[in-house]
């Protein structure tokens, strides 16, 4: 049985087991990913199956968890380290930044710093402040550092494998309201590169460009607009730094309209730099000004106003016809 | 963790300041203890309380409305009132007895889980149910009980704390500020910067660290291998432990705090040794992690109960105060539960309020692009039911 | 005397030690700022005249300093931080984004925080790592935040007053290798509103965009191309949240093209912000895309290789002449 | 801070295992010292080193040549070769001591002050000087002499050193690692960090912290109200407070520690107490914080020339050797300068390299760019004297 159901958490679970059987020097940490599994369940049953000595709880730190993670890897370990929510980062930020970021550069490439780190985030869960944002372009703007986001369980599953495997330090975002979602899973598939976007709907009148929790979104949204119509691309960049610049100019250069839709605030945010970038590469293709659909800039809201807060189907079918009327 | 353990950490003599030991759980200092589990007064030399039956019944009037508010809360969580409830169950004695030592031009940190702090501050109950019901990020003004908004980003507030208590020296301020933290926090870096900043200025501050055994799936023991009282003393001021179910102690030993802290010797760490009895939320489940026995074991230790037996072998209550607090705790429980139910969700416009003091540009442009939009469903044929939907 | 030709380090100073005679809750806080008067001396004089209750050496430690500054405000002062250089910042940067950027709205309006974070920041001036970092971007894309730079004495002594008035927090970024240049201050003059772009040097022909250090670089360039026959327009932004769009917009209407030109990695900076934003809103004006010139996606260089890295007068030109061939 | 104030903390009984005091500064263990200042030989109930005659004279050579090192890279600055110089005068004991203390297998975090221990661990001095120079962020490989890359960031190493620690303990080896930080970094949150994460995970790391009683302008009271080795037992570990200018006494300190971290006994904390003899870099004007004085009166317990007097006494050491280490020196100064002179500036497209060990596609787009814009310049008319001048 090579193809499976999985929903993300699940298949992410899976992804860290078989990473922990492959390579003894594997190893999870964070704060109670051992016998509870995790907050989301995500390491759900590993320290039952590799100990306390692989599977392990910290300090409740994160710099610490950081920053031990790194000392681990200098020592030949391959740290996944959890971060428990989005907006508790920030404590390890500084390792992050000054160190995991850069060491690699300032060894002159002596030494390698192969460290994942895991962040469910994003919004939709209903949850209290801190426990739904979507700090991404503040990793990506960091040279050293890669950003990646699985929108599905395929993805989830393929991307953590290559993750790990790779010596860069990999800052990798799990659209945590998508965690249960389900879908199909081939643990035997040969997967394409960690850092090339996917064509998720192949369309020709507007490029729709997302990653994790909002691909859903832009596929719901490209099936309404479908009805009416309209055809829409959508693509899943996976990979916020790098960007795969080639696969958004090759489709804007077809469509001549992108959309570009994230969750983060729209200032500063990953759609600025594609849309800078796409305008610059493709600047005689471009019908219309590229348009961002995204949060505001306030700090994420109570729940009770996230669906007003969080783009939504209405929102990017908006941007769409804006788009559309250029 | 099991039991026996938690058990054999638990130090055997008592004392104001600090042990000596290091690296090893001898000689530690018993905990300062006032009323036992069983609800006897005892002794101690370094600390004690003399309270009128009128103020011990207050104390219990205290504990039995907080834990009834507590349980309507998670009840109310149940029910889908409710996003998320942080529980104190089992920790009404160190929150009530470090409440009630305080003084009106106190000020106080919290975190998310000092609902019986708050009601000895005079805040609403039911203003700190908005937060975990989704409507706001923290619902009262700090400033109208000096009580500040709970803090979830674990440790935050500590340094919080400690520049407030910078600012009441400044002032030449006899009031004192009162830092809540938990067992798991005290790992975070910002809990050691805020004992070397209140230690270098010598501020006027107790940080009031609740041991309750566990930061969510973690004992303890994932956080330190010595008390954490001991802490305090390589910072240079004094740690205590107290018995966190014990509010006579509790009281007695943060008032001592604050009363060093006002007389401008700076600040103590107090370890109040308690015990979740709950989940970490109602998000949580403890039987994937922690043992029932352990739990068994630590409801002997009940702060609510142990005053109970106290009041009525002393003579100091009879049925009719119990059956009126009963009632009384009945209402409570109703009154936040129809405020609960009655609290309108926030206007959407709220999203671009209070962002900043002095505005922003771009606040401003996004406010208005957001209300066209909204405006542009309600033109619409289907008479704008679809702006609901806007997901 | 109220015009003088002073150093922008110097006119900071002065603004600190006028916001201090003014106002007796102002504190400035930071480590070495007292007896030493900061490292590139800042805050020279200030402890002398004012006490170490009011200008306070503060323990090594960035998180504690923003987290005391926070308490301090909330009792009633106004802190004026310093943070010692700019890859300094980040173990502050917790304090700053989860707490001061947002416990004014977590507060539903009912506390403010008037906190001035001073950050001096960028390249030039030879030194070891962490010493020449441009992370304004990472502090923009947070709601909650303001975040202005200077590039002359009379912004530096100006700016400086306004944020300490304001009643929201602020970064401040200050030149650092600019600040030995002298240029007038008038401290009778009325101030212009703190977040307002200013047209350094009027053109018709292209827009350059800059602020802080890059300002010089971006007139210097300007004065070369108008050797050339090319009439550029130079805007000093000042504020990079809020950007002054308007002030953007406009001048690109005017001109048709645009250059932004910062420090910072290009990558999720500022200039995408920038571009995407004029991009969308002046679609029909433009006669180029907007270019973007700043730092590579690689750390900050050691010092002999900065002069490489950093936006000069030839890349400026460069992009400038690209612009100009669409 | 004055001499006095320095004085006053030093304490007054001696102890392997940390004391007791809390709140004040009594009863503090004094510092270990086995060779006085003026030369004397002294017992230690706890610590002691046997050492050979050649193995003294061994530690006055590393003392001696790291100190000549050292001043020829603080001349090499001033004559404008190096950008900054980080100068380690005054504390070549507590570097030698601690650096002689270690083993091949063990590791080493650095901030940017160790040149001594990099002179121990057998790192080319002239590769420390790289980044002082500007050419890079970094030189050596560290894993060729187990001596990690200078940390400029203060406290970070701590943590790396101590998840370094975690994984010599995973992989069973008895190698020890040893985090150097300084009085100042003692205030951060990540040492703080650091000494939870190895307490709780009984990490086998030595915490050497030299206090060297300044941080930049900071007199170490702004850091601390205690002595500094005192924090560490209240994270449950030991912390012992060594003669920094004592090359004996930190030889045996660390090596003791060092001991207990390979039984699997956890961490340990060193203070060595110690002084900045020099500017805090070569960027520093120390006049303009502290008094002559106190530089004076630490003159008198130089390292260098105590361990000169012990040696001349015991007749360890005759004249030969002291004129053909002079010689060494000289040679060492020579080639250091040399090196140093003959350092090429990186290729302009280092830029690129070794941000990525797998590559990055923006990484690649940008180098390339960046080469044709360095080309176009080579084909204008002028023979591409503009490149060098693309500022
Ligand atoms: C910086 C940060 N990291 C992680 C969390 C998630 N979290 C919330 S509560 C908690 C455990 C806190 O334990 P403790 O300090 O003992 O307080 P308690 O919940 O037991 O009262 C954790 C890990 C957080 N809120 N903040
Ligand atoms: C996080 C951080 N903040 C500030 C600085 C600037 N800085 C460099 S050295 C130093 C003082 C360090 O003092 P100490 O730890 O005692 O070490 P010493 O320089 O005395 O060896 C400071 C503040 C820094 N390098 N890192
Ligand atoms: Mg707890
Ligand atoms: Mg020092």
């Amino acid at each position: 049985m090579t193809v499976q159901k999985l929903p993300i958490a699940k298949a992410i679970n899976e992804s860290l087991r078989k990473a922990m059987e492959t390579d003894p020097k594997v190893l999870i940490m964070g704060e109670d990913v051992g016998k509870l599994g995790g907050v989301f369940r995500v390491t759900d049953g590993l320290q039952k199956d590799f100990g306390e000595g692989r599977v392990i709880d910290t300090p409740l730190a994160e710099s610490g968890i950081v920053g031990t993670a790194i000392g681990l890897a200098l020592r030949g370990y391959r740290p996944v380290v959890e971060i428990q929510f989005d907006g508790f980062v920030f404590p390890a930020y500084d390792q992050i930044v000054t160190q995991l970021a850069k060491m690699h550069a300032r060894a002159l490439g002596k030494i390698k710093l192969p460290v994942v780190v895991r962040i469910p985030y994003g919004g939709g869960i209903g949850a209290v402040e801190h426990h739904s944002e979507s700090p991404e372009a503040l990793f990506a703007h960091v040279p050293g550092l890669k950003v990646v986001s699985p929108s599905n369980s395929s993805d989830a599953y393929w991307m953590m494998q290559q993750a790990i495997q790779s010596d860069d330090p990999i800052i990798y975002f799990e659209p945590k309201r998508r965690y249960w979602d389900k879908s199909d899973v081939d643990t035997d598939a040969i997967p394409g590169p960690l850092h090339k976007a996917r064509t998720v709907v192949a369309g020709s009148d507007l490029t729709l460009v997302a990653y994790g929790p909002m691909v859903k979104v832009c596929v719901e949204a490209a099936a309404a607009a479908a009805e009416e119509g309209k055809s829409i691309e959508v693509l899943d960049l996976r990979s916020m730094s790098p960007i795969d610049f080639d696969a958004v100019q090759a489709s804007v250069e077809k469509t001549g309209r992108l959309v570009v839709v994230h969750e983060a605030p729209v200032f500063y945010g990953a759609g600025a730099e594609i849309a800078a970038r796409i305008t610059e590469r493709s600047f005689y293709h471009l019908e219309a000004p590229v348009l961002r659909v995204g949060g505001y800039h306030a700090p994420y809201p109570p729940a009770r106003l996230e669906e007003e807060y969080l783009p939504g189907l209405d929102r990017v079918l908006d941007a769409v016809d804006r788009s559309l009327a250029y | 963790m099991t039991v026996e353990s938690t058990a054999a950490r638990k130090p055997r003599r008592s004392s104001k300041r600090t042990g000596s030991s290091a690296g090893k759980a001898v000689a530690d200092p018993q905990l300062v203890q006032l009323l036992t589990p069983e609800g006897q007064r005892v002794e101690h030399p370094d600390y004690d309380v003399d309270l009128t039956p009128e103020e011990l019944r207050g104390l219990y009037r205290d504990m039995v409305l907080t834990r009834r508010f507590d349980a309507e809360a998670t009840a109310l969580q149940r029910q889908g009132e409710l996003g998320l409830w942080a529980s104190l169950l089992g920790q009404e004695a160190a929150q009530i007895g470090s409440g009630r030592a305080l003084r009106d031009d106190d000020y106080v940190f919290p975190t998310y889980r000092e609902h019986g702090v708050a009601w000895c501050r005079g805040v609403d109950p039911t203003n700190l149910l908005g937060m975990f019901r989704g409507v706001n990020h923290g619902g009262w003004d700090p400033n109208s009980n000096n009580f500040h908004l709970y803090t979830i980003v674990i440790g935050s507030q500590t340094l919080h704390a400690t520049g407030y208590a910078m600012g009441v020296a400044k002032d030449g301020a006899d009031s004192a500020v009162i830092a809540y933290f938990g067992d798991g926090a005290s790992s975070q870096g910002d809990v050691a910067e805020s004992f070397t900043f209140s230690a270098v200025y010598n501020a006027p501050v107790v940080f009031f660290c609740q041991n309750n055994q566990w930061a969510i799936s973690e004992p303890t023991e994932r956080q330190t291998r010595v008390p954490l009282y001991q802490r305090a003393q390589g910072y240079g001021f004094p740690g205590v432990r107290v018995d966190g179910n014990d509010v006579l102690a509790c009281l007695a030993v943060t008032r001592s705090a604050l009363e060093r802290a006002r007389r401008g010797e700076g600040p103590t760490l107090v370890e109040a040794f308690t015990y979740r009895m709950g989940a970490h939320t109602t998000s949580d489940d403890p039987t994937k992690y922690r043992a029932d026995e352990e739990r068994e074991a630590w409801e002997a230790k009940d702060p609510i109960l142990r005053l109970k037996t106290y009041l009525e072998n002393e003579g100091h209550a009879d049925e009719a105060f119990f059956a009126s607090l009963e009632e009384e705790s009945e209402t409570l429980g109703k009154r936040v539960r129809e405020a609960v139910r009655a609290m309108p969700d926030p206007d959407r416009m709220a999203i671009f309020e209070n962002i900043y003091a002095d505005g922003h540009a771009l606040v401003d442009e996004e406010r208005a692009q957001f209300a066209a939009y909204q405006a542009s469903f309600a033109t619409e044929s289907d008479g704008g039911f679809a702006a609901g939907e806007g997901k």
